[in-house]
């Protein structure tokens, strides 16, 4: 194997979760689409850590911070997303529209 | 005597500080006696320079600095005041008459609330004319012609509540201002060939006024003729002919203002919505002589320049004409009399224009007497009518005896009759126009004349004889009023033997340093042709109004055109308010427009786009979060293109 | 374990990161105090944030200026940009506290976001030292998610919980975005450490210079977002309008600055050797982020919104001293023009948090943002008008005040390095600016006040907060001598 | 030959896994029903994983497999049907028409991009390449947490704090 | 005496500060403190006046301290930025004009009765920006006081302005706003252009002792020019960002839209202070900078020049003709008059630049009697509108008749200030582009057209007004009128009371431009 399958793999996942955080209209699953960006971004960094100029680990280490961060990334998001639903009763995105112009 | 010539004009100066200080409260008398006195020192202080220099010659002229503005004599403007003859001989023309129409005022404005600011007035009119008649350079003379211009603003304008009077004070400044710009350039230009605004200096030595030095001024010795640029005239390289040519015609426009000439008299006639007295001394007697002056005081500039010359004398006798055949169809006593000065006014230019300094300046000096004497007299009949009608008036004579011998002096003197001054100066003046070749010239001065005596002596009868058309009981107006009357009636009477061909008194008092400009020979013959021609226009009002009731309408009637041409002044106000006038409202209202709608409009514009552009960024932030992130994906798919171009991607 | 060797003392790290460790370790330990606290006694963990700040400050303030301290590998480095970043952060930080204390508004914010604040400077902090992409990365994402709480603080505000929202999702795909380009970075870079992957690099801009030049684009368009830079700007004002003002203010001065310093830390040091070949983009952002800033507050009516289109445009001008040097060669232009930031960064604090102070008073009285809230308030309250002139006339860049000598400094720059036409559009945009400040400026003093004219009663620390930034303001307008003989006397990156 | 690869195991193990991520991902662009999301997401997570372990990150892999395809997603399905509107809102047509497609243009040039400069760069092929780490990559991983990465490491606690208690005070109830 | 100039800036500035700490409600106290505020610091400028030395070419009165140093400015150059005062010959008599008409204003101000502590506050501070910009010998120093003066100019139109003052007021402040920051483009541009000179002509012989510091002190500036020239092609460039700045500070034609709705839309205390002192700081920047310290780049453009100041006085003229308000009419007068200042200095003659001083001063002296006066009939007649008035010197006839001179004097009648300075900028006009001054006379008659009809139709004829009944100027009001025809008069008898002071420097400048 060589790396730029792996890369394009995290391209087009990227590429995927973009796309979703862009149309999609429930909130949970705009988080969800941001999640699998930074996916995206952690199978680049495995794969420099496996394939680059000077294989180490610190790609892995990385990928591991960003593990963490997004996970409360998210928990901060969906708490926002429930205090959100709580005064709008709603989920859809295109709720968010009380500011504007 | 001469070195308290700079007391003749201050004194009418201080006459009106006073009165200026004192306001309102002071009476009639005090402000009427205060003025008179002040001008009729001023007066005798005349009399005792004009001895004075005929008995020693001019003095050179005393000058103090003014403002200096570079380095040297060029670059130092100074103020002072200088005799020669000529100034001598106007400064008592001026305040003689200045001080008979003073007299005059006294009984004539009686009554007036401003009594006291008319007399204001009147004294800073006499302190700008004697001021401009002392001056000793062109700047300082341009000073006060201006501010004579001024004060024939504020007196024609006088009694502002009429609407006539304010619109007529307005027109009378403005058109003027027009001659007195081409001056402001004339002077200038002077200046900048010249280093100099001294009239010493300008012409040379005052011992040798006809010494052309402009001529020996060419190449001109102008400062900042290095730059040369698109808009840039190089007078530099022009013959100094035409330079000089250009010059004088500039000056002689000031002139033409001034002086009520064609194509500029329009003014005149209107000014007379000011008080006689006003009519009397500023546009007949004095200011308007100004610009006749002011050609005798350059007549070297002129001299030096043909094509001026010419034009100076085609004008006056052109307007001589005009305004004489205009003379004779008018209804307003006063109107009548105006037309009569531009036309006489013409005639000194027609003199000057041929060369005759001596003569030109001899008919302003005569005519200054009879033409204060005619006004001042019709000033006697409206002030005794309350009327400007000719034809309401009729048969004065039995009620206004001493204005109606006086009128008839100056009516004499205007026409040409001999021995009355007007007859031998205006000979003068046509004797130099056909011994000098030009006969055109003379045969329109000519005919002038004989319209100047038909308009007059109609004036006179319809005003004199015949039996009074009102209803009031009309008398004289007391002696402050007939007093001037008399002393002007006997100047009128005897003023032409000052310069008879037979003894040129004045002549030799003018051109005591040299000989200036044309002195025609005395002419026998020619004389009589005036003479007869003056009779004959006598003959025709006489016969118009005196014979047979309704000849005169029925002569208009045949004249048809002509008469409705002259009757309506040749619609040259017309013309002008058509051609010129409603233009430039016209393109006043346009720029106006412009300014509004088109620059500021511009201007508007650019604002409003600015702003929209703010309202699109505005309306860009839908609140919709998703839109903003796909902004950016666009934004990230621009900068990534950008990127891995610069990167040598693609 | 061989490479074991190097153990951490404590003593090694409080040398070199002694201001971070208060401040975080100080919100560690307010946050347990406040779990323990007794409602009435709450309003006290605020003031224990600002001695904890005061703390930190003053440390940092003793060891400005000592020799640089890198910390293992290294992945942190105590140098004079990240100490003059940290010093504008601790002062914004301080001064957002003290609004937030005054702002006991009806909705006031919950007393947790003392620590949370700190929280969120600790990251900013850590951003402006570290030299790590891991490092950064974290502190950004410290800084980030404390922010998102932050902002969605007010929890019965929809508007809240929405600008929560919204920052949420446009800040994370930005995150990734970052994260995105920095694992090219590490790819091509073989380590995670900046100093090590510009050693690296040195030979791989030739190999790899695509994949560069697309990491520099991904990480550009993440920092744009979140520094608004245009046309990422577009959820500026959505979300400083729905922040609790105090967090507004922290949004605009605190986070831009970290956020600044991170873009400065990774472009001066990675993608720095090769400015000359893009820094072009730089300039062109800052142009349409100056030009569309300004444009867009024209016809803003709410205050909030306005200063969030003004703060779009300061970050142009704060971009533009790093554009014009781009095609210098002398590295003493570079530090013109990081002075010349940082000068304008303090400036901007001053006056952005101080018109913040005086909006949230002035919305608390009137219950509306609106730019007729201000009506008359020279009427109400001429302390209030008078300070609020001065920090418009400052955002306005009229002289004697701050904000003039800011954009000075960066107009020197741009001449400096030649490019004039980034000069003009400086002061093109600053006289469109000029529309809308005077807009309120006439708003508070030529109109009577709307409604009642009761006098707006301001608390002595809301009195102190905007005292501050007006001294600050006034002192660094009339005699920015100090401060800028410090900031020429700097070493930068050591 | 697999699109150019030699057939090995680990070739095979790599095109199964991005299939399974890229057809969960499209699947979960695409689907309504929150069980067969959860599904999906369950499978781009746990594909990723795989990718993880294939790429030698055994350590990395398993945390992903805990982490994403546990906590998170079943965090996210909770959170979906826990905010269930019952207006119905997500039966409206999604990601359809102009603002789709506009997305998937701005997208595509992106990752087209992304894809292209992959394919240009010439890659190193280095030896060690395919077996970097010759044993499980934990220790490797320790030791640079607890001494390369220290800092990281506390910073990544305050964070998870912050995002802990964060959570907690925008989420809870109103107390009163 | 030495710090004259300080004191001139500190006094408004401090009697500002004890007026805010004052209650409102003691207006009188205000009016009076106000008044005093200005009347000394006028004092101040009349006996420096009175004591400047004739002789002298450089600046008087100087005081300087430094301000701030920027290092690394330019080429490793520091950069110095003074607070520095000092006057010559072209600044002092417009200080003095500061003087008289802003202590004029405080007096027309005692009608003013809206927000009275506010107004003199904002008064003040313009008086005392205006004095700064006309007494800085710095060019930082220069631009502080000209942005101070666009502050408060804009609130004083704002706050105590007509109808549409907003509008005016936003204007005002875009246009003079965008002119400042070009100013200052400028400014910044020519000190580093001076430095550069300088440091390649230190490396030669050229200048020895080439200061290793970049400077923006005029003086400093001046010195060098005389040692160094800079480049024609970079004076050229700064020249063209002076004009610029200049003409739309000084509102020429096409940038002149915003002083018409100024004008008519402020009060006349500060139409008076705009029209007598503040439209003089344009064409002061373009002979202080623009002659003096770029000689080649003005004689580079003296064609444009006279070509703009041509087209501004016939277009000004011509849209006074078609103006119904008398304070649209007095601005497009000004722009006329202005015109008129353009040509002179593209003429780079000794008597146009003094010329062009004397008219700075006398159509500031004339543009605040003319705002003043008509002010002053408008308080009776409650309009300023031309075609509504009439026959006003019935009623009014001291008010009509200050009127009266002050149109006059504007037309340019001799014997008043305006005629010396018009006649000097004409002979300076006429001896470098004579047909061009020869088309600017046609302004002079325009001028005459427009004036008078206004005149006639405000003053003479019948009475038209709603009011007929109304009281002549009152004590208050005879103040500035006799003061302001006095100056009028007194210059126009003689001029050299100014010439005097301006003629040393003008001719300075005029040798250095090669005049």
């Amino acid at each position: 194997m060589a790396l730029q399958p792996f890369l394009a793999l995290g391209a087009i996942l990227f590429g995927i979760g973009l796309y979703g955080a862009l149309t999609k209209r429930n909130l949970i699953i705009v988080l969800i689409s941001v999640e699998m960006m930074l996916n995206a971004a952690n199978i680049n960094l495995v794969a420099f850590s496996h394939f680059a100029v000077t294989p180490n680990v610190d790609g892995q280490v990385y990928a591991l911070f960003n593990i963490a961060i997004a996970a409360a990334e998210v928990a901060v998001g969906l708490a926002i997303l429930l205090s959100f639903f709580r005064i709008r009763n709603s989920s859809d995105v295109r709720d968010v529209n009380l500011m504007k112009w | 005597m001469i070195g308290l010539t700079w007391l003749v004009p201050v004194l009418p100066l201080a006459a009106y500080i006073i009165l200026l200080a004192s306001g309102r409260r002071m009476g009639e008398a005090v402000a009427a006696g205060i003025s008179v006195t002040a001008v009729f020192v001023s007066f005798l202080l005349s009399i005792g320079i004009v001895g004075d220099v005929a008995a020693h010659g001019p003095a050179a002229p005393t000058v103090y600095p003014w403002l200096q503005f570079g380095s040297g004599s060029a670059g130092t403007i100074t103020v002072g005041y200088q005799v020669t003859s000529l100034n001598a001989l106007m400064l008592l023309v001026v305040s003689l008459v200045s001080m008979l129409v003073f007299l005059f005022s006294r009984s004539y404005m009686r009554g007036d609330d401003r009594f006291s600011r008319f007399y204001q007035y009147l004294n800073l009119f006499v302190f700008s004319m004697l001021g401009l008649v002392v001056s000793p350079n062109l700047l300082q003379f341009y000073i006060f012609w201006e501010l004579v211009g001024v004060c024939s603003y504020l007196l024609v304008g006088f009694w502002y509540f009429k609407p006539e009077a304010a619109a007529a004070a307005k027109k009378a400044f403005i058109v003027t201002r027009i001659g007195d710009v081409g001056l402001f350039i004339g002077i200038i230009l002077l200046y900048l060939s010249r280093g100099t605004f001294d009239f010493n200096t300008l012409f040379g030595a005052a011992s040798a006024p006809s010494g052309m030095m402009i001529h020996a001024a060419a190449p001109l010795a102008y400062a900042g003729a290095k730059f040369f640029s698109l808009w840039y005239i190089p007078f530099a390289g022009w013959h100094a002919g035409a330079f000089v040519t250009l010059v004088a015609l500039l000056v002689f426009i000031g002139a033409i203002g001034k002086s009520a000439q064609f194509p500029l008299h329009v003014w005149l006639p209107d000014a007379m919505e000011g008080p006689t007295p006003v009519s009397a001394l500023i546009h007949a007697a004095t200011m308007v002589a100004a610009g006749v002056y002011l050609v005798a005081r350059m007549f070297p500039l002129f001299e030096a320049s043909a094509t001026a010359s010419e034009t100076v004398a085609v004008i006056g006798g052109f307007t001589a004409i005009l305004a004489a055949s205009i003379g004779l169809t008018q209804r307003d006593i006063k109107r009548v009399i105006a037309y009569s000065t531009v036309s006489q006014l013409g005639y000194m230019m027609l003199a000057m224009g041929v060369g005759a300094y001596v003569s030109g300046m001899f008919h302003l000096v005569t005519h200054a007497f009879f033409k204060a004497l005619l006004f001042l007299a019709a000033g006697s009949v409206i002030h005794a009518l309350d009327t400007q009608d000719l034809f309401e008036m009729g048969g004065l004579r039995k009620y206004l005896p001493v204005t109606h011998a006086t009128f008839l002096a100056g009516a004499l003197a205007l026409s040409g009759i001999p021995p009355f001054a007007g007859f031998w100066s205006k000979d003068d003046i046509l004797t130099a126009a056909f011994t000098s070749g030009h006969y055109v010239l003379y045969a329109m001065g000519l005919i002038a004349a004989f319209f100047t005596a038909a308009y007059i002596f109609r004036v006179y009868f319809l005003t004199f004889s015949g039996v009074y058309k009102g209803d009031r009981h009309p008398h004289e107006g007391g002696p402050a009023m007939t007093i001037p009357l008399i002393a002007l009636g006997v100047l009128a009477t005897i003023g032409g033997f000052i310069n008879t061909p037979f003894a040129p008194i004045l002549g030799n008092f003018l051109q005591d340093q040299g000989p200036i400009g044309f002195n025609p020979p005395a002419n026998w013959a020619l004389m009589a042709v005036s003479a007869l021609v003056g009779l004959g226009g006598i003959w025709l009002a006489y016969t118009l109004y005196r014979t047979e009731e309704g000849r005169a309408e029925r002569f208009a009637q045949r004249a048809g055109g002509l008469y409705t041409l002259s009757f309506n002044k040749f619609y040259v106000d017309e013309l002008y308010s058509l051609i010129i006038v409603l233009p430039v409202m016209k393109i006043a209202g346009i720029f106006q427009f412009l300014d509004r709608w088109i620059i500021d409009g511009i201007v508007r514009l650019a604002g409003e786009i600015g702003y929209t552009g703010g309202v699109g960024v505005k309306y860009s932030s839908t609140g919709q979060v998703q839109t903003y992130g796909l902004v950016t994906v666009f934004g990230l798919a621009v900068m990534v293109l950008i990127v891995i171009g610069i990167g040598g991607v693609i | 374990m061989a490479n074991a060797l190097q153990f951490l003392t404590f003593s090694d790290v409080w040398r070199s990161m002694g201001p971070e460790i208060i401040v975080i370790g100080g919100a560690f330990l307010i946050m347990l105090v406040e779990l323990f606290l007794p409602a009435s006694l709450k309003r006290v963990s605020p003031w224990l944030a600002v001695l904890a700040l005061v703390a930190s400050a003053t440390v940092l303030v003793i060891r400005l200026g000592a020799a640089v301290t890198t910390y293992s590998t290294p992945a942190y480095i105590v140098d004079d940009f990240g100490s003059i970043f940290k010093l504008i952060i601790l002062i914004a930080t301080l001064l957002v506290i003290l609004l937030a204390i005054a702002d006991r508004s009806a909705e006031s914010l919950p007393y947790e976001y003392s620590y949370l604040v700190l929280f969120a400077t600790g990251g900013a902090m850590v951003i402006s030292s570290g030299v790590d992409l891991v490092t950064l990365y974290v502190g950004l994402e410290l800084l980030s998610i404390a922010s998102y709480i932050l902002v969605a603080l007010y929890r019965k505000s929809a508007r809240s919980a929405e600008g929560g929202l919204k920052y949420l999702i446009i800040g994370s795909i930005a995150s990734a975005c970052i994260l995105y380009g920095l694992s090219f970075l590490y790819g091509v870079g073989g380590s995670t450490n900046l100093g090590q992957i510009g050693v690296n690099l040195q030979s791989g801009w030739t190999n790899y210079s695509g994949i560069l030049y697309l990491s520099l684009g991904f990480v550009l368009v993440g920092i744009g977002v979140k520094v608004s830079v245009v046309p990422f700007h577009l959820w500026t004002p959505d979300v400083y309008e729905g922040a609790p003002t105090p967090v507004t203010a922290y949004l605009a001065v605190v986070s831009k600055a970290a956020v600044l310093a991170f873009f400065l830390r990774v472009f001066v040091w990675i993608y720095g050797q090769k400015f000359g070949q893009w820094g072009d983009i730089i300039a062109w952002l800052s142009v349409i982020t100056m030009i569309v800033g300004n444009i867009g507050a024209l016809p803003q009516r709410n205050v909030k919104r306005i200063l969030a289109y003004s703060s779009v445009g300061q970050v142009g001008y704060l971009l533009l001293p790093f554009a014009a040097v781009g095609s210098s060669t002398l590295l003493n232009d570079m530090w013109q023009a990081l002075s010349s930031i940082a000068f304008y960064l303090f400036a901007y604090m001053f006056m952005t948090i101080g018109a913040f102070a005086v909006l949230a008073k002035v919305a608390e009285a009137r219950a509306s943002e609106d730019i007729d809230a201000f009506a008359g308030l020279y009427r109400r309250s001429p302390f209030l008008a008078g300070m609020m002139a001065l920090f418009l006339l400052s955002l306005a860049g009229l002289p004697l005040t701050a904000g003039f000598f800011g954009k000075f400094m960066i107009f020197l720059v741009a001449f400096n390095a030649g490019q004039y036409w980034l000069g003009v559009i400086l002061f093109a945009t600053s006289a469109i600016a000029f529309y809308y400040y005077f807009g309120i400026l006439r708003a508070m003093f030529t109109r009577e006040p709307a409604g009642d004219q009761e006098r707006v009663r301001s608390s002595p620390t809301l009195v102190v907060v905007v005292a501050l930034c007006a001294l600050g303001t006034l002192a660094l307008g009339i005699a920015p001598s100090p401060l800028m003989d410090v900031l020429n006397g700097l070493h930068w990156f050591g | 030959m697999l699109f150019g690869f030699p057939i090995t195991g680990e070739t095979v193990a790599y095109f199964v896994l991005a299939l399974i991520i890229i057809t969960s991902g499209v699947f979960l662009m695409t689907l309504r029903n929150v069980m067969h999301m959860a599904l999906a997401l369950g499978g781009v997570f746990l594909g990723v994983a795989g990718i993880f372990i294939i790429l030698g990150a055994d350590f990395v892999g398993i945390v992903q497999v805990m982490i994403y395809a546990g906590a998170i997603t079943i965090l996210m399905v909770f959170s979906l049907m826990l905010t269930h509107s019952r207006r119905k809102t997500d039966e409206e047509p999604e990601a359809g028409g102009l603002r789709g497609t506009v997305t998937f243009i701005g997208v595509a040039v992106v990752v087209g991009a992304i894809l292209l400069v992959v394919r240009k760069t010439s890659w190193p092929v280095s030896p060690t390449a395919l077996q970097p780490f010759h044993q499980s990559t934990v220790l490797l991983i320790a030791d640079a947490l607890f001494h390369t990465y220290t800092i990281q490491f506390e910073l990544v606690s305050a964070l998870l704090t912050t995002a802990l208690v964060g959570a907690v005070i925008i989420a809870r109830k109103e107390e009163q | 005496m030495a710090d004259v100039l300080l004191l001139l800036i500190l006094i408004p500035a401090l009697t500002a500060l004890l007026i805010m700490a004052l209650s409102p409600k003691a207006e009188g106290m205000i009016r009076a403190i106000g008044l005093l505020g200005s009347l000394v610091p006028t004092a101040f400028a009349i006996a420096a006046y009175a004591a400047f030395h004739h002789g002298a070419t450089a600046l008087q009165y100087p005081f300087s301290v430094r301000w701030l140093a920027v290092a690394n400015a330019f080429n490793m150059l520091t950069l110095h930025i003074q607070f520095a005062f000092g006057v010559d010959g072209i600044s002092m008599p417009l200080v003095v004009l500061v003087g008289i008409v802003s202590t004029l204003s405080f007096l027309r101000s005692f009608t003013v009765t809206e927000r009275v502590k506010s107004h003199y506050v904002w008064m003040l501070f313009l008086t005392m920006g205006l004095y700064g910009v006309f007494a800085a010998s710095d060019l930082f120093t220069f631009f502080f006081f000209l942005e101070s003066t666009l502050v408060s100019s804009y609130f004083l139109i704002s706050i105590w302005g007509g109808e549409r003052r907003h509008y005016a007021a936003t204007k005002f402040l875009i246009y003079r706003g965008v002119a400042s920051v070009v100013l200052l483009a400028g400014l910044i541009g020519l000190a580093y252009s001076f430095a550069a000179q300088a440091q390649t002509a230190s490396a030669s012989v050229v200048l020895p002792n080439a200061p290793n510091f970049l400077t923006l002190s005029i003086p400093q500036l001046i010195a060098e020019v005389q040692l160094i020239q800079l480049p024609a092609a970079a004076q050229n460039v700064l020249f063209l960002v002076f004009l610029l700045a200049v003409l739309i500070e000084e509102a020429f034609v096409p940038f002149h839209t915003w002083l018409p709705d100024t004008h008519e839309n402020s009060d006349t205390g500060t139409n008076m202070m705009i029209g007598g002192a503040l439209m003089k700081i344009g064409l002061y920047v373009l002979l202080r900078f623009g002659a003096e310290l770029l000689p080649l780049g003005l004689q580079h453009y003296a064609t444009l020049l006279a070509v703009l100041g041509v087209i501004s006085i016939l277009y000004g003229a011509l849209v006074a003709i078609a103006s119904r308000d008398w304070r649209r009419l007095i601005a497009f007068s000004s722009i006329s008059h202005m015109g008129l200042v353009l040509l002179a200095i593209g003429s780079m003659q000794a008597i146009g630049i003094q010329g062009a001083v004397f008219m700075l001063v006398s159509s500031g002296l004339l543009t605040a009697l003319l705002f003043f006066t008509v002010g002053a009939q408008a308080d009776r007649t409650r309009t300023f509108t031309i075609g509504d008035l009439g026959g006003l010197s019935k009623s009014l006839p001291v008010i009509s008749g200050v009127m009266l001179v002050a149109a006059l004097g504007s037309v340019g009648l001799p014997g008043m200030s305006g005629f010396i300075s018009e006649f000097s900028l004409f002979v300076g006009g006429f001896t470098t582009f004579p047909a061009l001054s020869a088309v600017g006379t046609l302004g002079m008659i325009l001028a005459a057209l427009y004036l008078l009809y206004a005149m006639q139709r405000t003053t003479f004829g019948p009475v038209q007004t709603l009011v007929t009944e109304m009281p002549d100027a009152s004590a208050v009001e005879y103040v500035p009128m006799v003061v302001l025809v006095f100056l009028v008069v007194l210059i126009g008898v003689y001029p050299d009371v100014l010439g005097n002071v301006v003629h040393g420097t003008a001719q300075a400048i005029a040798a250095r431009i090669g005049g």
